[in-house]
């Protein structure tokens, strides 16, 4: 009896599509026209290969991103992760632990700094993004200090394949790593009571706690999920540069959050997909890689990457508007 | 029969504010338990304390015998006692079924069984007369009544041996009301209990079989709903003798200050005309969802004009809110904490917000607030106060203020005694019979069919965002407005 | 077609690599092949480098010219270049590995005797005696990391020298090693002589000196050459640069390239040179030579 | 009729001076630590010149960010705001205009990057998070493009000096001109209906919307001037570079936002203070400079910094649970 708006079946399809599909609406369009511009250098197994390879770490620490901003969070701290991951491996390597041992006491290492911002956020109820700002200056300076302010190059080990391109249009083990996670933390997503619960935290968190889900454990674990797989980007980082490299990776957690947010995600909390956020990270790597493909300067890069971010949003804003007018 | 909920010495302080102090309680198995009392009375905190959202500072709690002191939410939901809050509770982005387990998701080793939640929440649905509301939608997609139903259904969903309602009907429809009572009626006749809070002192005569009532943070009174008056209840709660609850003195009108011709808007109103005189009450009745917030928000230019013209006064064509401001337009919005307030700011930059000088003094602007303070009666520390530290009803004074201080003439009030107490309803019709009375114009809307009765001097029913002819209030019940609204006659 | 020569800079924005660019171009056009030019958007960048040799090597083209901003990180991308068969020269700054096996050849300033020549000139200048502040330049550079060393052993070897900072880096920037050197001011107004061991550390350090009217007034020895250095040489700010040959650095990076690709044979190691430039030598042929008129 | 709070005149007292109060607390704080372990470097007016001086860029941006981050927003473009500034400086200088030219191109380029941003917030309403990262981008490369990617260093002139430490302990001119702006500033939030509209955007754009607030051209005039103030330190940084540089100021958005946040101002909008950014940036001045002075190495003041941003919103919190618990 209530009159609800009538949502017609059909925008609402159309909705749900353009949801899902805006970022890799956009996706295609940037490998287009790329493609139209250098067919024959673009559009190789190999090239694809290497964009893979160069989406790898953005995308699996993208995945712990995202499920901190549909929490509703921010860590700004991921960069830094990065980096002192890679060093924390390096010198367990160099004092004789086995390859695995190291590559998990990496991502340990980073699930710990995770899990101390999410103390801090939760216990004392700080903002996210402050918290996260300074553990960025903090954990950077911790990789420095770590690695006595030089890269660390321990011995060759399997580690180092991690991220090795294979025979022509062979895709590296990392990027492997980077997709099983991606169906794992999907399904994380979707099917457990952990998953709904970090969406319901992001949507509203004062809901969240009368309805009983534990909302600071959900915020906690989510920020050592994210310093985890925040660790496993320091893996495959560390595999890619073949050693520990204290000032790697400045100013990623910028590029990362990007690609959450062109996946759809929002700041404030409450969306967001898996897929999504691949779909974000490979149009930055694509983006980096035509513009190279292309000849075009660094400037040039950086002004199309930079449109880009920009476009993708807007793509969001059409989508938005579609939805706003059908309610 | 031993009760089933005893609560005894319950005190909790927020700071300097003593929000409860030494409240006792019992309810009955298989009884509705009304809980009332003025705002900031502290009914909210009980329940909250109840429902194991906030701990008390002292005091002791009993369920069917055994010690209660539920950690948390959850503890309280298992040990079955549930609580619908006041304040909106849905996760906006979540599909309907999803929120209503949202807590207690069915499944096994942290899997959630999407089935069985959508099972859940359908027969909850069911249950409470709604089962068209469809699962799969995001809950924020629905209407605010919806949400409303949504959050009861969540009640429902793990069953309950108390049932907590805290003012759960300000926002549903007629029709949903009622199937609310069939489904309270139903609960007792199960032998669960339901502790209801409501400022619709009908509705506690209606539906419950006793009931408390709070002042100050005490329990100061309780018994048998059938053993005592309304009135006397409403004496209870507000310590004093409240009768002649509407005012309504004889209004001389004047010329005409709005006029509204074929309005419509993006979605809602389709057709809206009305002419309003000054030193006259124009109230709007309808379903909630009728569109009447849409046409006080069209007229006020907060929506776009899509066809028709309004006219203030002289002034007529296109304008933003801040010409309707200058052309002595004002608009009470219906959602005083999402809209109507700033609430971090001060009560001076609330006040003042709308009319202020490209350069100002401070120290003048303070001075003038401090005599609108005293004015309307505004209990606060001073100016600079934070609005958001106010009491509700105090809150809606400063928002009422607004208008005036600013020089509103034509005033849009849109549910402006919405969740307010029953002696600050009083003062609230007094003020708006007061400012008709000097000559300003007032439209009104609300879905409190007796107070628009009460106060107007003429009614307007909308339905289905089509407004119809305004009728001298002599010339109206509450079955004809009914009979209008749900488009059943006319 | 020509063939395509990538050449990899370690940043885009010294002075010091536009004149680098500047020689490859020249032998570009000299032996008719295309230059492709590109570097890492940010200075230090490792892993967007790798990124850019990698690319290199899969859209094949025919030789990589390299300034490596890591000795190691970038093995593997070489390694991969070697595996396709492009040959990769090295330029500026080291590479691990052997040269004619890993890599094709190494062409660079011989950065230790630079650092050397640079802590010989100022002990002289400070006549054996005084206090020295070091500003490093990059953490994990390898010339810079070189250029310290050889600065270091000079010092070393003097006892009346004492070196009263020298853990401080100036960053991959101008402003950052402005910023680090105003932050050292006191101990720079203490010190008598000041090194730095690139262009942007040597700027950022002079720019502070001006900033606190210390210019002239420290015995400062930079290293490489911009036009901005070499102003402040003539007034008298710097006392002496030595000056590296980035534009035959880049020339020669392209040739050897080249060379191969033609079937010569070429020399594994090319050392560019470098000079002691001062104010008084400034104008002699030799140095001209090098730095330009 | 319904009762109010009885807030006890003591504590909200105790509040205020917290609220206005706890930078400062934190500034003296670091300040006495500092001057306790090296009274006779660090307290010395040279000393105290100097960090002024190093605040003054950081400081004025500052400015512009309180005023964004007041009405709601964020602006993680103005490091490369500072930049192109320079640069288009440093050209205007090479083609002959006068100094004074030169300066209010660079401010008034700047502007423009603003007045970009904003347009794309209010018009299309996108995320501010989002359009000033693309900006970021986008205009570090137009920067770089336009400078040819190298410093551009012009003939000396004037302003030059702007920056200059005068005798032992006399304040650069750079300095006066930011503390000339900060009051400006704090009169325009204070005595300005603009000043007042910022806050109610801010604190409740529907309420502000609802009250006749153009809410939109407030916005873009915050954008505006956010880009503005940039473009002053663009100005200074000229002065301190003596020329143009596209690589300048790389990641000083971030430094800017913690000024403006350790200073009391909260992300969510309606709150800040220009007292508080002023003392924020100082602090962070302060710390690296005292760090240097005890001889640690930079990895080490990264650590410390970081720790201090965090502390610093510490403090924020106890007012917070102190003002919480009083109402
Ligand atoms: N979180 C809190 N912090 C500070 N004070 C609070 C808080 N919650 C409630 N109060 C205060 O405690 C008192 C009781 O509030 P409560 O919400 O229980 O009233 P209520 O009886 O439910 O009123 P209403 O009828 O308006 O819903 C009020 O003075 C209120 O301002
Ligand atoms: N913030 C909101 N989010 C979602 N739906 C809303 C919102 N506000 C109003 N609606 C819905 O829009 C429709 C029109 O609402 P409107 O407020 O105009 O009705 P009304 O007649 O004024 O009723 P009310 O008594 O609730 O004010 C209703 O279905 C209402 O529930
Ligand atoms: O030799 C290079 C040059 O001096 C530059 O200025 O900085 C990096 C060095 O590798
Ligand atoms: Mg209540
Ligand atoms: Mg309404």
């Amino acid at each position: 009896m209530s009159d609800t708006l009538p949502v017609s079946a059909k925008t609402t399809w159309l909705r749900h599509v353009l949801t899902a599909f805006a970022p890799l609406v956009g996706l295609i369009a940037v490998c287009g026209l790329f493609a139209a511009l250098r067919f024959d250098t673009f559009v190789t197994p190999d090239n694809f290969a290497i964009i893979l390879q160069q989406t790898a770490v953005i995308g699996i620490a993208a995945l712990g991103m995202t499920l901190v901003i549909i929490a509703g969070g921010i860590d700004l701290s991921v960069g830094s992760i990065i980096a002192l991951g890679t060093v924390v491996i390096a010198l367990l390597l160099q004092e004789g632990y086995s390859p695995l041992v190291a590559a998990l006491g990496g991502v340990g290492a980073s699930a710990v700094c995770g899990a101390l911002s999410g103390l801090l956020i939760t216990r004392l109820r700080l903002l996210p993004f402050v918290v996260t700002l300074g553990m960025m200056g903090a954990l950077r300076g911790a990789a420095k200090g770590l690695a006595n302010e030089q890269p660390v190059y321990p011995d060759e080990t399997w580690l180092n394949d991690l991220m090795q391109l294979g025979s022509r249009g062979g895709l590296p083990s990392g990027v492997w790593l980077m997709l099983g996670f991606a169906v794992l933390v999907a399904l994380l997503l979707r099917y457990t009571r952990f998953g709904r619960h970090v969406f319901a935290v992001g949507s509203n968190e004062l809901t969240a706690r009368l309805c009983g889900v534990p909302v600071e454990r959900v915020k906690l674990l989510v920020y050592i999920l994210g310093g985890a797989f925040a660790g496993l980007g320091a893996v495959l980082q560390f595999a890619y540069l073949t050693g520990g490299d204290p000032t790697t990776a400045v100013g990623l957690e910028l590029n990362i959050i990007a690609a959450v947010v062109i996946g759809g995600a929002s700041l404030a909390g409450g969306q967001g997909t898996i897929i999504g956020t691949l779909v974000g990270a490979l149009i930055m790597s694509v983006v980096a890689n035509g513009c190279t493909k292309l000849g075009l300067s660094n400037w040039v890069q950086e002004i199309v990457t930079g449109g880009i971010i920009i476009a993708a949003v807007l793509l969001d804003y059409f989508r938005r508007r579609n939805a706003a007018a059908n309610g | 029969m031993s009760p089933i909920l005893q609560l005894s010495g319950i005190r909790k302080r927020f700071g300097a504010t003593v929000a409860l102090d030494g409240v006792s309680l019992e309810v009955l198995p298989g009884e509705v338990h009304a809980v009332v009392g003025e705002n900031g009375a502290g009914k909210s905190t009980l329940m909250k304390i109840l429902s194991g959202a906030i701990a008390a500072d002292a005091g002791t709690m009993q369920l069917a015998g055994a010690a209660f002191a539920p950690a948390g939410p959850l503890q309280a939901r298992r040990a079955g006692v549930v609580m619908v809050n006041q304040e909106l509770a849905i996760a906006p982005h979540l599909s309907v079924a999803e929120n209503i387990v949202l807590g207690a998701e069915p499944g096994r080793g942290g899997l959630v069984r999407h089935a069985e939640s959508r099972r859940l929440a359908g027969a909850a649905l069911a249950e409470l007369g709604r089962p068209d509301i469809p699962l799969h939608v995001p809950a924020g997609s629905l209407s605010i009544a919806e949400q409303q139903l949504v959050e009861i259904a969540r009640a429902l969903a793990l069953g309950c041996r108390v049932l907590v309602l805290d003012e759960p009907t300000s926002s549903l429809t007629h029709a949903d009301v009622e199937k609310l009572f069939g489904l309270v009626r139903r609960l007792r006749a199960q032998g669960r209990s339901v502790i209801y809070i409501s400022h619709f002192l009908e509705e506690v005569a209606a539906l419950s079989d006793r009931y408390t009532v709070l002042r100050d943070g005490q329990s100061v009174a309780t018994g048998r709903t059938a053993e005592t008056t309304m009135d006397r209840v409403a004496q209870l709660m507000v310590g004093r003798q409240v009768n002649e609850l509407y005012t309504r003195s004889v209004r001389p009108t004047g010329e005409v200050a709005l006029e509204v011709t074929g309005l419509a808007g993006p979605v809602k109103p389709v057709s809206a005309s009305l002419q309003l005189r000054r030193g006259e009450v124009l109230g709007l009745a309808g379903l909630v969802g009728a569109g009447r917030s849409e046409l006080l928000r069209t007229i006020f230019a907060l929506d776009a004009v899509r066809a028709g013209t309004v006219r203030v006064g002289v002034h007529a064509g296109p304008a933003s809110p801040l010409w309707r401001w200058r052309q002595g337009l004002g608009l009470l919005s219906e959602d005083r904490k999402r809209e109507g307030l700033a609430l971090n700011l001060s009560l001076e930059h609330n006040l003042t917000l709308p009319r202020l000088d490209p350069f100002i003094r401070p120290a003048a602007l303070a001075t003038e607030t401090r005599g609108w303070i005293e004015k309307l009666g505004v209990r606060c520390a001073g100016p600079a106060q934070a609005i958001g530290n106010l009491s509700g009803g105090n809150q809606q004074k400063i928002a009422l203020g607004r208008l005036l201080r600013n020089g509103a003439d034509v005033l849009l009030l849109d549910e402006p005694t919405r969740g307010v107490d029953i002696g600050a309803k009083q003062n609230i019709y007094r003020l708006i019979d007061e400012l008709a009375g000097s000559g300003k114009a007032v439209l009104m809307v609300s879905s409190y069919l007796p107070e628009l009765l009460g106060t107007c001097d003429r009614i307007a029913v909308m339905c289905r965002g089509v407004l119809g002819p305004a009728r001298p209030v002599a010339e109206c019940t509450e079955h004809s407005i009914m009979l209008a609204a749900t488009g059943t006659a006319a | 077609a020509n063939e395509k020569i990538a050449v990899i800079p370690k940043g885009t924005t010294h002075s010091f690599w536009k004149s680098v660019e500047a020689g490859a171009r020249q032998a570009g056009a000299e032996f008719g092949v295309e230059i492709l030019w590109k570097g890492p958007l940010k200075e230090d960048d490792r892993a967007q480098q790798i990124g850019v040799v990698q690319q290199f090597v899969s859209s094949g083209v025919d030789a990589i010219v390299l300034a490596p901003l890591d000795d190691t990180a970038l093995r593997t991308p070489v390694k991969s270049a070697a595996d396709r068969k492009i040959p990769v020269v090295i330029f500026d700054s080291a590479l691990k590995g052997e040269v004619g096996k890993d890599f094709l050849s190494y062409v660079a300033t011989n950065n230790f005797r630079g650092g050397e020549i640079g802590g010989t000139e100022l002990v002289r200048l400070l006549g054996g005696k005084g206090k020295v502040v070091l500003l490093r330049y990059a953490e994990g550079s390898a010339s810079t990391a070189e250029r310290e060393a050889g600065f270091l052993s000079v010092i070393k070897q003097h006892p009346g020298i004492t070196l009263i900072v020298e853990n401080r880096y100036a960053g991959a920037t101008i402003s950052s090693a402005q910023d680090a050197a105003m932050n050292l001011i006191d101990k720079i107004r203490e010190a008598d002589g000041l090194f730095c061991p690139n262009e942007s550390s040597t700027q950022g350090m002079l720019l502070a000196l001006r900033q606190t009217g210390l210019a002239g007034k420290k015995t400062f020895v930079g290293f490489d050459t911009s036009p901005f250095l070499l102003t402040a040489l003539e007034r008298g700010q710097v006392q002496a640069l030595v000056a590296q040959n980035p534009t035959r650095m880049g020339y020669l990076g392209v040739a050897t390239a080249v060379k191969h690709l033609r079937g010569e044979k070429v020399e594994a190691t090319v050392d560019t040179g470098c000079v002691l430039v001062t104010k008084e030598n400034r104008n002699t042929p030799e140095v001209e030579a090098v730095v330009g008129k």
